[in-house]
């Protein structure tokens, strides 16, 4: 249970950093915090007590497999996520970039151009 | 036993990281610390029997993320008001 | 049919020369009234006569030349669609040619023609008369209507021979005391469409001379001015019909037209002159509240 | 104020995470499909790692996309960075020696570590990701030590694109020869627990770690070389 | 059939390639571009055309790896995927194209890529039948879609795009969170597995919890009010062509999603929610876009308002207690909703890339300079606001159709929501084509493509769903609808175009001869084809204008009537109804300064034409009898309708402009037979439907206050008017009250009073517009001060109109005189006096407006300036002495036209007898009076002769003088200016009655509609810009969906 809520205050502060910090940059590693408490999350969430990983280098683990290994599934799926993550991660500081060009500030009332 | 103390203590670790995180105003202290978080949590995934998630934790969340935020941050600013 | 046309022609000239000849009474009276002599009660024949023996007649222009025969026939017109003695072979005039409604609207066409020629004139005056009296008449229309709508519900019919033949048997079967409201309302409109005194707009004296003719003069000043007569002597005919319970023979015709037109003559010498937003106010506020209130006890008991 | 409302917001989301992770008990047993590809993983792949059995064949279409992403993101920054004009070049002091002469070495032997991560992807921890990843940090490496150091831009995108493209053939051959995309059945299965095994997955991983690894490369590199000109 | 599989991986391949062939060669990375995307239109093409045609009727199910459904992943393409994988690609090619011409932002080879996996996310979102899978296409869309969003590198650009990024990434958050809470609460990520294991667990607030969580991710991509700011902001910042493709391509993949999730989560409050944040957007987003002053972010809200209603048919589509056949018109319906406004915004968003500024300013008068871009714009602008017979009216009126009666309130919200979206996109179309614009770009290849795309899906849709709805066509009535449209090709000429339209009118009476007369039907359309001949042969050379459109549009406005009238249904009737009030709309707008005019007529033809609609929809059956409704509702939206058209009070706000402002050719038009249409529609409804309620007396006593205070009130404002055309227009809404009155009297006498009315005034009416466009065509201004003395230059159109105001005014023996003596003596048989009293007051007043039309512009002096004026053309004099000769005719034997309607009404069960007889000497006679048409006619030309003759024989020597030689105290006045008494005329009988002709009417309109605006002002002010609010707004809203769908406190 630690793990969940660990993860979810992760996800919180994260999204705490999104609604109030007033720097972009900031905003930006707010998600990413946000995006390592779901990872964690998600992992906790396939974690079965006394298991181990799903790597089957043993012949022990070749038989009955499912009462002795994790559930690999949601592993797979943070892996993916993981990636991803990064993936918006650089997109987001490259869009970072391009607005500290153009307007020499990272803060966030700077960016108000657009809007009604 | 003692393991799984010692992960409470990693958790709250990162929560206290991630609050440091949020409230520094040195962006480059910050993208430091959230490595650091991402550290720790690939050893957590270690204990969670996810060497995969551990690998690819440390190498892309702790390593690649932290970098591209540092040059960022190095082409911006670092400090903010 | 053509007895009937040769006698309707015969009422018509004994219409328009009753016409001039109140006309004439209405001059004297107003005269010795101011303590003047006055003209003869005959001068408006001379007048006419004289116009229309003028050697030369100035037109200007088509309307100018036809609009002294529209206000003619329109005031013949109207004149011969009021029955004058109800079911007379001849006395009740054209009646059949159409109901109260058709009366009405015909009353118009002379106003129309008249305003058009005198527009066509081109001088300045004649619309500005024409426009006021135009005003005056969406004035006192409202409380005339309001009667007349009293009348033909109460009697059930829209011909002037049905409101006269309800009035027979006495004379408190006479509209004027059924619905005396009504037939208040639509006497002080009388004196608008007289063009009476505190409703004078029109043929102001001192503003515009004589009113839309202003351009008119000989023949056709005389046309004008028979068409007139012949119109006012209608209305009172129409008025005697309505609510004095119109007439069995001429004699009570002659009478009680003469009482009717003893009305506005006698106002028209005690007020002053409303100006025309007044008099329009006028009429859509006190007359139209009498009228209403015949109108709503019409609209209760039916 | 604003601080108060947005942490009262996210209580109560929180609250409502709890509630639902809160029926599912830390670390008890509940399977779904994944029993079956626990299960049957071994036979059907005959990968060790059932993560690589998941990630590169059971769900291999997840990563087609996963390694579209990256493409994706590295393409986007690149495209975003291409005009951009950021700050100043930051005086460059010329790395020590000593720096110069550790990463000269280590800059292969990184390269052959993350190959050998992703080689290996179907018998042990790691597979194409990581090792792509491992090779990045080895470029990165280069560029922080090396002045001069240039990536060669061409063959990056040729290597990321070829292998991106040797990833959709692989999958086209299992259309045409397995009878649906990405089956693994075109190849022998091969032995358990052997290098050479587990079908295309190892050919799969080692395309993803030379993607991931150009990619990264070069994000880097592009991300790395935004200067804005003297002013 | 094209496997799914190969569209995604040939995309994906060649995104790689492209990726290194654009390091070599430009030229071929391009090439390569457009071949994968043509392929992929093809087999999405393919597949949607397999689907449509029948060859494949079962859903394509992909099994990639080999493994089934909740082992591996597979693709589901079924027939809407199919179909959004089709619009996809279609809008991804145009809007390439688009960007291929105006100019790939360098690098190009990057941008394409990112272009293609757009397309390719938003397909593979489209097929996917796995939620994980979902997730992963769902990031490639976002990321390329941060990427393109940003592509114009402009500082509103990336805001935006950061704006986007941030809300994206919660939003995936949420998806993800959500799917893998699925995957641990039934095991499954495959949407059809989970779809059936659901079924198997109950329902508890913790599923619910998690399915929720998953909808709120959605809803954040679907845009729904208030947490779109990020939509608004992209919409307004981002490249055109970048949004065109996110608009008309991706958000209907999402909304796929959203369908998908409805059918496989089985969300007990799906409905619900659905119909609150769809219904709630779409009715806050079409009226907060009412002061959007920026072009882009105004379409925009036009979008997320598009996106909410289909949310809420969503809702509506998923129900399961809705009947199988309404399923299907929703069904129906959401596709061509989405298909509509695919092709709609898509075309209007790439028009305004064509365009400099997307300040609303900047888009002044455009309209007027480029035919191409008028074309695209106006197609577009008529689907999306519902135009018939563009695939937005077919989607809008399927919708309706399809909602349960018990849930009408929604029709109302619908309504209401399509009307604001009137309001501005017709204030878009007002600025757009006011005065006179600069040249815009030329970039229109692809938005045309939009538009003829959406042409070919009116359509379709047309013929799929017209005769399912019950609408059927009179196959003349489409036939002559398509010669009026073929009449355009000869607008190179004139007077080809004008013989043209007079061939084929001629051709439809020819046609439609049979069906005249006979019934109440027949009647109008004899009225309809016959006066709409006369007066299309007035409008050949008076108009200096040469726009090609004017005479298709006149001429579908008459077909449109015709077959209106014909409507033996009354949702053909609405459909008729729509295309006439749309193509006057079009002609109204060719006016110079008409357009403002024409912006108020389409805000009131919405108001008339939705709650007819709304009407219609209440009504217990379709066909054109009798009725049984309960209560008052029914009637009162469907008479709505139709007053609006006869612009009765209070509703006549628009009638003085559209009147005044419209092209001198068409207003004769408008004012003789379009707005008899509306007497039409009130007819019918108060003989089929009113007449049925048990409050139908005192509705109709209503309705004949209405008509009363309409005469009334327009009479005498019309007595101020110094424009002539406004001064008519006032006066023929006068003249409609009566009408009105008549109609509400429903006695046999009221009706023919009504009917004889209906088409004198078509006949005087016609005359007067007739013989002013004439006049405004020699003189040059409608302004009657400056005109005067015209009786000189055009003896016959002074005759005629003369005439045509002697029966106007209701003087016998003009015509004119038999409407007013039937309604007189309907009004007093019925005992309506009050009624009574007011209409006579109000014919009186008009003798005050018909003298100020004779003198101000035939009588008086001759200005200078006009002294060399000609008579009108020759077309106009003859149309001008064809219906003087009717009026006389008329006036003197009105049976020839009582005759007929006592035919038309012998068929009426309660009217059979007309109420009056003939006799004699007395002519027409009532049960109260009498009233001899021919003696009155006889005599007064009789005695008038006579009087003439004997005055021209006795009489003086007459001797015409100069029109300066008046007597004028003395003085010779030099000029006709100093005489001419043409500037307030009626200035004193303006102060007698200031307090009528206070506009009551219109002030409390304009009221209502800044109120509305100032409201969604403020509304509009949430969306402040700042991203962390925009964040703020999206966990609100969750939390919000959590507290209130779960049951979890």
């Amino acid at each position: 249970m630690a793990f969940f809520t660990a993860s979810i205050l992760l996800i919180l502060i994260g999204l705490y950093a999104v609604l109030v910090k007033r720097n972009i940059m900031k905003i930006v590693i707010g998600l990413s915090l946000m995006d390592t408490g779901v990872n964690l999350l998600i992992v906790s969430l396939g974690f079965i007590r006394g298991r181990t990983a799903p790597i089957i280098n043993v012949k022990d683990l070749l038989f009955n497999t499912s009462s002795k290994v994790v559930d690999p599934l949601p592993q797979a799926l943070v892996l993916t996520a993981i990636v991803i993550g990064v993936a918006v991660t650089a997109v987001a500081l490259s869009i970072v970039m391009l607005m500290y060009s153009k307007k020499g500030t990272l803060e966030i009332d700077e960016y108000k151009e657009l809007k009604w | 036993m003692i393991l799984e103390y010692f992960m409470i203590f990693l958790l709250v670790l990162m929560l206290i990281l991630a609050v440091y995180v949020v409230e520094t105003k040195d962006l480059l202290a910050a993208v430091i610390a959230s490595g650091f978080i991402s550290l720790v949590a690939s050893i957590v995934y270690l204990y969670l029997q996810a060497p995969d998630v551990a690998m690819t934790e440390a190498a892309i969340g702790a390593g690649l993320t932290t970098l591209i935020f540092i040059i960022a941050i190095r082409k911006t600013e670092r400090y903010e008001k | 049919m053509v007895a009937r046309i040769f006698y309707a022609f015969l009422i018509l000239l004994g219409g328009i020369a009753y016409g001039l000849l109140l006309g004439g009474i209405s001059r004297k009276i107003t005269a010795r009234l101011q303590n003047r002599r006055g003209p003869t009660i005959f001068q408006n024949f001379i007048d006419v006569w004289k116009l229309f023996r003028k050697k030369t007649a100035i037109s200007h222009g088509v309307m100018f030349y036809l609009a002294p025969m529209f206000r003619l026939v329109g005031g013949a017109g109207t004149f011969l669609l009021v029955p004058i003695v109800v079911g007379h072979p001849y006395l009740s005039n054209f009646s059949f040619g159409g109901d109260l409604i058709v009366i009405m609207y015909f009353m118009v066409l002379g106003c129309l023609g008249m305003a058009l020629g005198a527009a066509e004139s081109g001088h300045p005056h004649s619309p500005i008369a024409v426009t006021r009296g135009l005003s005056l008449m969406a004035g006192y229309e409202l409380p005339f209507v309001v009667s007349v709508v009293v009348l033909m519900i109460a009697d059930k019919t829209t011909t002037v021979e049905g409101i006269v033949r309800a009035q027979q048997g006495g004379i408190l079967h006479w509209h004027i005391f059924t619905h005396p409201f009504a037939a208040a309302a639509a006497f002080i409109s009388l004196l608008g469409m007289m063009m009476s005194y505190p409703f004078q707009v029109v043929m102001a004296p001192q503003e515009i001379p004589i009113g839309p003719p202003t351009e008119y003069s000989s023949s056709f000043l005389s046309y004008m001015f028979s068409g007139r007569s012949v119109f006012a002597v209608a209305k009172y005919v129409l008025f005697m019909d309505l609510f004095l319970g119109g007439a069995t023979n001429l004699g009570w015709a002659f009478l009680k037209t003469f009482l009717i037109f003893l009305w506005p003559l006698f106002i028209t010498n005690v007020f002053p002159r409303f100006k025309l937003e007044q008099a329009v106010s006028f009429f859509w506020t006190w007359p139209t509240l009498i009228g209403l209130i015949d109108l709503i006890r019409i609209y209760i008991v039916r | 104020m604003r601080k108060l409302i947005a942490i009262a917001f996210l209580l109560i989301l929180g609250f409502f995470m709890l509630k639902i992770v809160s029926v599912f008990p830390f670390g008890e047993e509940r399977w779904g499909v994944s029993r079956h590809y626990v299960d049957k993983g071994i036979e059907e792949n005959r990968a060790s790692n059932l993560v690589t059995s998941i990630v590169v064949n059971y769900r291999g279409f997840d990563t087609l996309g996963e390694v579209t992403v990256l493409f994706l993101a590295a393409t986007a920054l690149a495209f975003l960075l291409a005009t951009c004009k950021c700050r100043k070049k930051y005086e460059r002091i010329e790395a020590s020696l000593t720096l110069k002469t550790a990463s000269d070495i280590l800059y292969p032997l990184l390269i052959l570590f993350g190959a050998y991560i992703f080689i290996h992807g179907h018998l042990t921890p790691g597979g194409g990701f990581q090792g792509g990843t491992v090779i990045a940090s080895a470029v990165m490496l280069m560029l922080l030590s090396h002045f001069t150091f240039h990536p060669n831009h061409r063959a990056l995108s040729t290597i990321e694109g070829l292998a991106g493209i040797i990833f959709v053939l692989i999958g086209f051959a299992g259309f045409i020869w397995g009878g649906s995309f990405l089956a693994n059945n075109i190849l022998p299965l091969g032995h358990w627990n052997r290098l050479f095994s587990a079908g295309v997955i190892p050919l799969i991983y080692i395309a993803i770690g030379f993607k991931v690894g150009a990619e990264l490369s070069g994000l880097i590199t592009d991300m790395y070389k935004v200067t804005k000109e003297e002013e | 059939m094209v496997n799914p599989i190969l569209i995604i991986a040939i995309t994906l391949a060649s995104a790689f390639f492209i990726g290194i062939l654009q390091v070599y060669s430009k030229l071929w990375a391009r090439l390569f571009f457009f071949l994968t995307l043509v392929f992929d239109f093809f087999a999405a093409g393919a597949n949607f055309y397999g689907f449509l045609s029948g060859r494949i009727t079962e859903p394509i199910l992909v099994k990639i790896g080999g493994f089934p459904p909740p082992i591996g992943i597979n693709l589901l393409v079924g027939k809407p995927e199919a179909a959004i994988g089709f619009l996809i690609f279609t809008i991804a090619l145009l809007g390439a194209y688009h960007w291929e011409r105006k100019g790939f932002p360098e690098p190009q080879g990057k941008i394409m890529v990112l272009f293609l996996l757009l397309s390719l996310g938003a397909a593979g979102i489209t097929f996917t039948g796995d939620f994980f899978n979902l997730f992963v296409f769902i990031e490639i869309t976002s990321i390329a879609a941060y990427g393109l969003v940003a592509s114009a590198k402009t500082e509103k650009s990336v805001e935006a795009a950061f704006k986007y990024m941030v809300v994206g990434s919660i939003s995936s958050t949420f998806i993800l969170l959500s799917v893998v809470f699925l995957y641990k609460a039934t095991g499954s990520l495959n949407m059809m597995d989970i779809a059936s294991r659901i079924r198997n667990i109950s329902l508890t607030p913790i599923y619910i919890l998690i399915l929720l969580m998953f909808l709120a991710g959605l809803l954040i991509e679907l845009e729904v009010f208030p947490i779109n700011g990020w939509a608004l902001d992209v919409y307004q910042g981002a490249d055109p062509v970048v949004v065109a493709v996110l608009a008309g391509a991706v958000v209907k993949a999402f909304y796929l999603v959203f369908l998908k999730a409805g059918t496989y989560l089985t969300l007990p409050s799906f409905f619900t929610l659905s119909l609150i944040f769809g219904g709630g957007t779409y009715l806050v987003s079409q009226f907060i876009a009412w002061r959007q002053k920026d072009v882009k972010r105004f379409l925009g809200y036009s979008s997320v308002a598009q996106l909410g209603l289909l949310i809420l048919s969503a809702g509506f589509f998923l129900n399961p207690t809705l009947p199988a056949f309404s399923k299907h018109l929703i069904g129906a319906s959401i596709v061509l909703f989405i298909f509509n406004h695919s092709f709609a915004k898509s075309s209007l968003f790439l028009l305004a890339d064509n365009v400099k500024s997307s300040q609303l300013h900047g888009w002044r008068g455009i309209l007027n300079k480029n035919p191409l871009f008028k074309f695209i714009f106006s197609t577009s602008v008529f689907s999306i606001t519902g135009v018939p017979p563009f695939p937005g009216f077919w989607a809008k009126l399927l919708l309706i159709f399809a909602i349960p009666k018990n849930c009408s309130w929604v029709i109302g919200l619908i309504l209401v929501g399509a009307l604001g979206e009137i309001v501005y996109y017709y204030r878009l179309f007002r600025e757009a084509s006011e005065g006179e614009g600069e040249k815009v770009g030329t970039n229109l290849a692809a938005p045309l493509t939009g538009a003829i795309l959406l042409i070919g899906a009116g359509l379709v849709a047309w013929k799929m769903f017209a005769t399912q709805m019950g609408i059927m066509f009179n196959s003349t009535i489409l036939l002559l609808l398509a010669f009026s449209i073929a009449i355009y090709i000869l607008g190179f000429s004139r007077i080809l175009q004008w013989a043209g339209s007079l061939a084929v009118v001629g051709y439809g009476i020819y046609r439609m001869v049979p069906e005249m007369g006979a019934n109440l039907h027949g009647f109008f359309l004899a009225l309809v084809l016959v006066g709409s001949a006369l007066l299309l042969l007035a409008t050949y050379p008076t108009s200096k204008r040469t726009s090609w459109t004017f005479y298709p549009a006149y001429l579908v406005v008459v077909f449109s009537m015709a077959g209106l009238v014909l409507a033996r249904n009354w949702l053909t009737l609405f459909v008729f109804w729509e295309l006439m009030s749309w193509a006057s709309f079009v002609l109204i707008n060719m006016g110079s300064r008409a357009k403002k005019a024409a912006w108020i007529y389409a805000i009131f033809s919405a108001i008339g034409a939705y709650s007819m609609l709304a009407g219609i929809y209440l009504l217990p059956g379709l066909s054109l009898t009798h009725l049984k409704v309960a209560g008052i509702m029914v009637p009162l939206l469907l008479v709505t309708g139709f007053l609006v058209k006869m612009a009765t009070a209070p509703l006549h706000v628009w009638a003085r402009d559209a009147y005044g402002e419209s092209p001198d050719e068409f207003t004769p038009l408008l004012s003789g037979i379009i707005s008899k249409m509306g007497v039409f529609g009130s007819l019918i409804a108060i003989l089929y439907v009113i007449g049925n309620i048990s409050s139908g007396p005192s509705f109709r006593y209503i309705l004949g206050w209405l008509g009363a205070l309409t005469a009334f009130f327009m009479t005498l404002i019309a007595v101020f008017q110094d424009d002539l055309k406004r001064l008519l227009a006032y006066s023929s809404v006068g003249q409609v009250g009566y009408i009105l009155i008549g109609l509400a009297i429903a006695s046999p006498l009221g009706w023919n009073a009504a009917l004889y009315h209906t088409v004198n005034h078509f006949i005087f009416k016609g005359l007067l517009f007739v013989a002013a466009a004439g006049i405004i065509y020699r003189v040059g201004t409608s302004y009657m001060p400056r005109m005067g003395g015209l009786i000189r230059r055009m003896p016959l159109t002074f005759l005629s109109t003369l005439v045509a105001i002697i029966a106007l005014a209701g003087i016998p023996p003009i015509s004119g005189f038999a409407g007013k003596w039937l309604l007189y003596s309907a009004l007093i048989e019925k005992g309506w006096i009050f009624i009574t009293v007011v209409t006579f007051l109000a014919s009186t007043v008009a003798f005050l407006y018909c003298f100020k039309i004779l003198h101000s512009v035939f009588l008086g002096q001759l200005q200078e300036e006009n002294s060399n004026v000609k008579e009108v053309p020759f077309p106009l004099a003859i149309v001008e002495a064809i219906l003087f000769v009717s009026l006389g005719v008329l006036g003197a034997f009105p049976r020839l036209l009582l005759d007929p309607i006592n035919r038309v009404f012998a068929g009426i069960p309660g009217m059979e007898s007309p109420g009056f007889h003939y006799e004699k000497t007395l002519g027409v006679v009532s049960n109260l009076g009498h009233w001899n048409a021919l003696f009155l006619m006889v005599f007064f030309v009789g005695s008038f002769l006579l009087a003439l003759i004997f005055f021209a024989i006795t009489s003086a020597r007459v001797k015409k003088v100069g029109q300066l030689d008046v007597g004028y105290s003395g003085e010779v006045p030099k000029s006709p200016e100093d005489l001419h008494f043409g500037y307030g005329l009626y200035d004193h009988f303006r102060k007698a009655v200031k307090w009528f002709i206070y506009p009551m009417v219109t002030k409390i309109w304009e009221g209502i509609y800044e109120w509305i605006s100032a409201f969604a002002e403020i509304v509009r002010r949430i969306y402040t810009g700042n991203v962390n609010t925009y964040a703020a707004y999206v966990i609100l809203i969750s939390i919000i969906i959590f507290y209130f769908f779960t049951g979890v406190k």
